[in-house]
């Protein structure tokens, strides 16, 4: 237990104010009802919000933000907290001006709105979103100084939908249609072509998130939900679905989202997320600030195959590994919630997890990511973090022998 | 047409109703390699830097070199291996259908789809030229010769393998135990880079997220 | 399919202009990443807020919100959305001035910072809370019309925290330690006894709910959580627990949430929330708009005991009851999500619900309720709800024969 | 004491100190039906009346009988099986501790804790005056005469019972198939009512949410 003295006690031999004194709160009563109809966090956590990195990208507009992973917990991304990737600004869409078009190799050419969508069955399931290029700046080593800015391109919602799979079936998929071009209503018209076999599989189309409708920044009313594979796939302001036999080879599957290895050559459809953890507690923006004793080491992992099966965690480095409380609900393509608890005696640490995933991937190292694709991928960048902390639990983005 | 929207849809929900075809020529608009959606049109290159010196040099840079951080449009050849590839239309992209198509879609930033069909025949036949790809500053780009002309980097792209890597293919159990022989020790800091915008003294590195 | 001149197409031999007209969000950017910090539902859902009535209490301070459930879709709640009642306004506390006391038969009466807090083990899960007197309108019969009024008093959220029983062991709990005192810290000192047979079972002490910091009008910077009983135990703003041997009757358990019945007697210590469902959509604030055929019906349905093994929909006012699809994860005591698809023939329905938890209970009718308990209980009204289509798709909430 | 502070905190964890004397006081408000957690203190009602009609009675009315839609905190004795119960410390509340602890810890209402503990004996003998559970307005209430009152309707209550009620008892499976006889017709309409407060001649009904 800490020394009463370290606590802020006016006078020890009475107690802390907080406690012998009555407070404000404990006597007057605050805001009733009707003073906040849609809730706001505490201005305690003001500083819980997204950030952006404004030299990363040219401009505010087609740029990143970055979810603040280490001031969160559990699996559940607060929907005023997904991070948001735009390529131009946000769509403001009236929902009742919005509408679905199936196009191409079909049956039937079709248009629904938002009312016809939400009359066929609905689902409702909880997938991570990472955008392939987190991590992307640590593919030249330890960058950013913090796992806000090195892994907060992911977030993980609970989305309530329909199955694409019964929006295709209405309009009848054609024999020779293979592939599926999602095109977005925004001012880029963002489109990805989608092999047909993951459309019928498990993608979605949705229109809510942990609850209520979509956010303006996340494709409010619809966005395609493409669980496990590359978040710029999932195609907010989703307006239309067109069915062809071959890819479009579009600009975000050619010039973006390919990976450029070492030899010159580029790897296409690389769609699928790999198995991937961090350490979110602590790290660079969450020091450990209580001195020696038990501690919680909190982390999350996530894979495009399937769940996790299991999450180790080395405080040395890597030299010896522990296997890791995995807690909460493990849902394939959800992010997993981990936590190490130890006893930190003060010395000097070197924190690094490692997921394994239910098809037996395991997350690789950094050096052999590199070994294999060079550094120029931007893509993809899966390898295990470090972390170091000092004595005094400050800590910070290193990469390590 | 409209009377068959009176009958009841073949679907097995029958919800929704059939586009109309004026409907589907407006959203339509995407452009496949093997030149499916290309619209009717042309324009020549010496037409396209008329229109690029209007609409686009003022982020893109005069000869596609690129304002500040807006994107790189030309050059780069030869430069994939390099420690700082420049991918560009005429270093990385395989093919040219993505240009027409995503010019028509997206740009110019700001002002999307306001540009006719020549006019981004003429654009797109620009960036050829401002490439090196065509020579010729007369040299029109039409529905006709679109699919003849091939970007130089086309044959570099290859299908995702990523599974085949030896840390994936490796199924064995991982190492617990003395896993390395030395104590760890540091060989890079992100501190000392500096380049996290939490820290006052923001300074831009080299490269960033595409 | 609806015929086109209903879709409002300007001239139906082109299309709709929505569709044939470039709009504004097509052509122009909009916001930045740097514009959103935090973000906020879109615009156009301005409607979807917490109501509260003000006639039903003397004043906002000490008065209840709800939850609109018609609104919402899935089983979790967004955290800008969880129903509110307060007894002296939402305290707004600073966490660092915030400590948790144990007292009484315990070993050691410690103190904790929330730093202190989170260095025990975590844990997550997701439960609904409702409130005792959800519901409680309808012991004499169809009152107020509409579901966020008649069953908004609950809200389903993924809290993070720690288990009770750490901290209980962490002061040593005395033999003699058969009940807990939970007190809270805002001007009411919110206070209940709990069993310490429950404390020790399954209650945890919440710092976060859906990922992030806990609202302030949920209690802020901690909770109580008490899966499966009525709200009012899950003692918000938690300052203090105390063990005794004995419950303390306190006004939160005798003069409120004791249950009157018809013969003078009243039931005590009637902490479980019981079996119980509704149906959201359709519902009185949302009447069927699209006319006859396919429609998607869905509702919520819970239970205290567990989980929720099945719920049956009557379209007909229970002579016929259909099982319904349970959609999304099934977790005891969490709400769970249910739909029935049919095609709706345009004639007058009367749409009940009836759930079944894994214990055997099953939802009661509210005849069944009156007939053992009288009009007078106020709380744990869990009776089958009815609501009245009529050929034009306008519901009302009615009792029926 | 605090010497013991220094020391390692038995638990498991050994995480939080041990609470001082002086913050278990403060924030050990509780009292319980046998009398523990009792201050000092003693006060009569006739002192009571003075106190509650400064600070109570614009609210809860001069006799207890409220205002507006405050609470009742008089009267109602004997209807407890009527139509409209009123439910009041006098009609209904089990044990007079809780008056004492309620008082003492959240009223006056927007002042809470701003009286002293002898202002909240004499409160609770007022309030046992105005309820007629005694009839001398010069009786004293005190830590060491307090546990002699009992309640009119401490025997009314049982514990919970709800599992014993016929439709929880019967585990059958519940009917699926012509359940009723006639077709449903509605009894009971919220819409004659009108009392949702989302239609604009919003009447408030009797009753409401405690
Ligand atoms: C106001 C700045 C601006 C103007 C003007 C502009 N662009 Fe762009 N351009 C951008 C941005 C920003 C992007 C990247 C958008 C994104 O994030 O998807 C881009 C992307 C592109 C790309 C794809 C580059 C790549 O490597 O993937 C092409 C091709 C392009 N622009 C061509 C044009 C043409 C042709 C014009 C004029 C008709 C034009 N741009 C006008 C800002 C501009
Ligand atoms: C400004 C209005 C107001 C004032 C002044 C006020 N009260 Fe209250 N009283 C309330 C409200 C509101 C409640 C119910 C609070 C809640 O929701 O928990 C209440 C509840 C009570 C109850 C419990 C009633 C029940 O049936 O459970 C008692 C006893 C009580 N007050 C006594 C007092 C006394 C004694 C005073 C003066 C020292 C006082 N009140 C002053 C508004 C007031
Ligand atoms: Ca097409
Ligand atoms: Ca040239
Ligand atoms: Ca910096
Ligand atoms: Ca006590
Ligand atoms: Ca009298
Ligand atoms: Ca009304
Ligand atoms: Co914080
Ligand atoms: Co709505």
């Amino acid at each position: 237990a800490a020394a009463l003295a370290g606590t802020g006690l006016a006078r020890a031999s009475e107690g802390e104010e907080v406690i012998t004194e009555i407070q404000d709160w404990n006597r007057y009563p605050g805001d009733g009802v009707d003073a906040r109809p849609y809730g706001q966090p505490s201005q305690f956590e003001a500083h819980v919000v997204r950030k952006n990195v404004p030299w990363l990208t040219s401009d505010s507009i087609s740029s990143i933000n970055f979810t603040p992973l280490h001031e969160l917990d559990g699996i559940i991304t607060p929907n005023g907290l997904c991070f948001e990737r735009h390529h131009a600004g946000i769509a403001e869409i009236e929902p009742g001006s919005h509408r679905l078009m199936i196009n191409g190799l079909v049956d039937r050419q079709l248009v629904f709105t938002m009312a016809d969508l939400k009359r066929f069955p609905r689902e409702n399931r909880i997938f991570f979103l990472e955008c392939a290029a987190n991590s992307g700046m640590e593919w030249r080593g330890a960058q950013l100084n913090g796992c806000q800015f090195t892994h907060g391109m992911i977030h993980c919602v609970a989305y309530t939908g329909v199955r694409l799979k019964y929006l295709l079936e209405e309009a009848g998929v054609k024999t020779a249609g293979k592939w599926l071009l999602a095109e977005g209503a925004d001012a880029s018209a963002m489109t990805r072509s989608i092999p047909m076999e993951k459309a019928l599989d498990d993608c979605m189309v949705a229109f809510a998130m942990n609850g209520e409708a979509l956010r303006p920044e996340q494709g409010y009313p619809i966005r395609l939900v493409v669980p496990g594979w590359e978040g710029n796939m999932w195609i907010k302001w989703l307006r239309r679905l067109e069915v062809g036999d071959e890819p479009w080879e579009q600009r975000e599957e050619t010039s973006k989202y390919t990976d450029l290895l070492a030899n010159g050559k580029a790897r296409r459809h690389t769609w699928v997320m790999d198995v991937k953890s961090v350490i979110t507690n602590p790290s660079p923006q969450a020091p450990i600030t209580h001195g020696k004793g038990a501690m919680v080491l909190s982390g999350l992992a996530w894979s495009g195959n399937g769940a996790i099966s299991r999450v180790d965690v080395s405080i040395d480095g890597g030299r010896n590994w522990h296997a890791a409380r995995i807690d909460g609900p493990s849902l394939p393509m959800a992010l997993h919630r981990f936590y190490y608890e130890f006893d930190w005696d003060g010395s000097e640490l070197f924190l690094q997890s490692r997921a394994i995933d239910d098809r037996g991937f395991i997350q690789p190292t950094k050096e052999q990511l590199r070994s294999v694709r060079g550094p120029n991928s931007i893509y993809h960048n899966n390898g295990i973090q470090t972390w170091h902390v000092d004595g005094e639990g400050v800590v910070e983005n290193v990469e390590i022998s | 047409s409209l009377a068959a929207q009176d009958a009841p849809a073949a679907g097995k929900f029958g919800i929704g109703r059939e586009a109309t075809p004026e409907e589907v020529a407006a959203w339509d608009i995407d452009v496949r390699p093997d030149g499916l959606g290309l619209p009717e049109g042309r324009g020549t290159a010496a037409e396209g830097m008329a229109i690029y010196d209007e609409n686009c040099a003022s982020c893109h840079g005069d000869f596609g070199e690129a304002v500040d951080r807006w994107p790189v449009l030309a050059g780069g050849q030869g430069t994939l291996e390099n420690e700082r590839p420049e991918k560009t239309i005429g270093s990385y992209w395989p093919h040219l259908s993505t240009v027409y198509d995503y010019v028509r879609r997206a740009m110019p930033f700001g002002n999307a789809r306001s540009l006719s069909d020549d006019d981004v025949y003429a654009l797109t036949a620009y960036l050829l030229y401002l490439n090196d790809i065509v020579d010729d500053e007369d040299f029109e780009l039409s529905k006709e010769n679109f699919t003849s002309i091939k970007l130089p980097n086309a044959d570099n792209f290859i299908e995702d393998d990523r599974e085949s890597e030896p840390h994936y293919a490796d199924k064995s159990d991982p190492c617990m135990r003395d896993c390395k022989p030395d104590k760890a020790e540091v060989k890079m800091h992100a501190a000392v880079l500096d380049v996290t915008p939490e820290n006052a003294d923001d300074n831009a590195p080299q490269g960033g997220i595409d």
